[in-house]
């Protein structure tokens, strides 16, 4: 004793059921919950699905079939403004970050080898991977010795992030060159010292 | 609820009751309740003010003109069966039978005071918790009928995007936060520091990364004078200068010139291999 | 610096975050999130929820303004075939449950003590306990008498999951008036008692 159902009733019931599951649900979950004593052939659903994805193909969401069955979700447009509705706050940077992004900053082009030896511990990937991302070091270019490493930058984002016009803003730092032992005997040899002022 | 009650037992026919000016005789009812019955009226109640009401309704007394001694004889009827039966009893119940006795024989006093006066009844109190119960009770039914959530309606939602993901929120990073990273490099690498200190311009250095970063964009290859910005003055030529001479020192460039007063280029260094 | 956004991609911006988000989006928190950067006026947001209600009137599924925002809900009349979807999820409460929550619902703040009283029996820890882990009511202070009983208020989602926006869309009580213990005196002492029934 199959009730009846018309293809507008038909078409309600099954889009409010795939919006009210938590899950996807396919043909089969919707014939045995929902269309459970109603007879609606294969053929007949297949139809209403159809219907609900043209109904949906132009709003701001649409009508999926995955591998376990449909489910509605937001259109892949739309992602960047609704990411505000699920901010995530990520933790607070390392001393390890800043120390390297202040070896950056004053010591540009440089690299990672050459962080690490000046900090005295390595420097982790993760690291250089979060000052990248964030935009504030670039690679400006990559040092011929072997394994030709990176030459870190910072970057105007940098600049425009800490409100300075030009590096040089940065406070000096006097002691700063003697931590390159290796390049302030080179200058000395060179005696080019007092030109670079 | 109420009509699903098993029958109550009359012991005494019922006075005529007048509800809304209609006379209204009951019938004497059976005597006899089983005992689980009994404990299913019980629990059927919510206190001896759903009880009162309920015997109130079943025999159409008037609730603001309300027969004391009919109900009072009824409700105890009831108590004493149910403790006949043993059936533990709340306290509430028994609380109730009292009050019922109290207003019972407050009646029977002869009224001293003007009869019209409403607050000297002593079925005034009785009769306003009731009626604020009936009405709770009612308000209760009510709620239990509006549509809600999870009964008549289900929330609609949908999943997100694929490529969906969240919003990160960056940490803020404090200048002085910068400065104080640097002076712990500084402090802590004392040991390392040489005798020479050597003061160089910020400026020479970023102008060096930008010199770099140009040199890339163009694969590699620049004329020497494309690495100056005139605009920039005598100030910018001198950086610039000493940013190509720091690159060179540094093996991070090469400067080439195939002949005498020919234009100079600068290269990316490449490696020997 | 604010971007612009046309009337269809509002709609589908507004619809998409509706259904993304776990719980009813008020305007405000429409606006500081996802239309954050668009500087979309109260009158043209109005505007579009209006279109969006209307677009949905006669589908399975309607947007609703509860207290705490706009969600979308399946329509009532299907909740019969839904409900096939949650067999084991069907959540009835005691009327000792129902009575109390009116009796906070429409006499709040209300103590413990005075729902006992209305209701002439004890109201049980468990009751209480039930009714706010559902997150229907909270304590909201306390009334300075001996022992400081906690004084409970039915909450947003109380509203939320009954469909109300306000606590005066809750069906009226039956002469209300005559109950009130101080004004019924009042009313007694004037001269008015007739007129209470």
């Amino acid at each position: 004793m199959a009730q009846k159902i018309n293809d507008i009733q038909l078409l309600q019931l099954v889009e409010a059921a795939i919006f009210a599951a938590e899950k996807p649900l396919s043909r089969a979950e919707l014939q045995a919950t929902v269309l459970e004593g109603f007879n609606v052939s294969a053929k007949r659903l297949l139809q209403c699905l159809k219907q609900l994805q043209d109904d949906y193909s132009a709003r701001g969401i649409q009508l999926m079939e995955t591998a376990s069955g449909y489910r509605f979700q937001t259109r892949p447009e739309l992602s960047e403004p609704l990411a505000r509705l699920w901010p995530e706050r990520s933790p607070r940077y390392s001393r390890a970050v800043l120390e390297t992004l202040a070896l950056i900053a004053y010591r540009q082009p440089i690299t990672r080898g050459e962080i690490e030896q000046i900090r005295g511990v390595s420097v982790s990937s993760q690291i250089m991977r979060t000052l990248t991302e964030r935009g504030w070091v670039k690679v400006v270019g990559h040092k011929e010795v072997p394994g030709r490493p990176g030459l870190y930058a910072t970057t105007e984002a940098f600049l425009d992030y800490f409100g300075l016009r030009h590096l040089d803003q940065l406070p000096p730092l006097a002691e700063f060159a003697a931590l390159q032992p290796a390049e302030a005997e080179l200058l000395t040899t060179v005696g080019m010292t007092g030109e670079l002022h | 609820m109420a009509e699903q009650l098993p029958p109550l037992t009359i012991q005494q026919p019922l006075p005529l009751a007048f509800v809304r000016g209609e006379a209204v005789l009951e019938r004497p009812e059976d005597l006899y309740i089983p005992p689980d019955a009994l404990e299913v009226l019980l629990d059927t109640f919510e206190g001896p003010l759903d009880f009162l009401l309920y015997l109130i309704r079943k025999h159409k007394f008037d609730l603001v003109d309300l027969p004391v001694n009919e109900i009072t004889l009824q409700y105890m009827e009831y108590i004493e069966l149910m403790q006949e039966l043993n059936f533990e009893l709340a306290a509430e119940y028994l609380v109730m039978a009292a009050m019922l006795a109290e207003i019972k024989s407050r009646l029977l006093l002869p009224k001293i005071t003007n009869l019209e006066d409403d607050e000297h009844d002593p079925r005034a109190e009785l009769v306003r918790r009731l009626q604020e119960y009936e009405i709770f009770k009612q308000a209760a039914t009510d709620l239990d009928v509006l549509p809600r959530d999870e009964r008549d309606y289900f929330t609609a939602q949908a999943s997100l995007a694929d490529n969906f993901s969240p919003l990160l929120i960056l940490p803020d990073v404090d200048f002085t936060e910068l400065i104080s990273a640097l002076n712990d490099i500084v402090k802590r690498s004392k040991a390392l520091a040489h005798h020479h200190i050597q003061r160089e311009h910020l400026s020479t250095r970023e102008r060096m990364s930008r010199i770099l970063d140009l040199l890339q964009q163009r694969q590699g290859y620049l004329e020497f004078a494309e690495c100056f910005d005139l605009t920039e003055g005598r100030e910018g030529v001198v950086v610039t200068f000493l940013a190509i001479l720091e690159l060179t020192k540094e093996k991070l460039v090469e400067l080439i010139q195939v002949a005498p007063y020919a234009q100079i280029h600068v290269k990316l260094a490449l490696s020997e291999a």
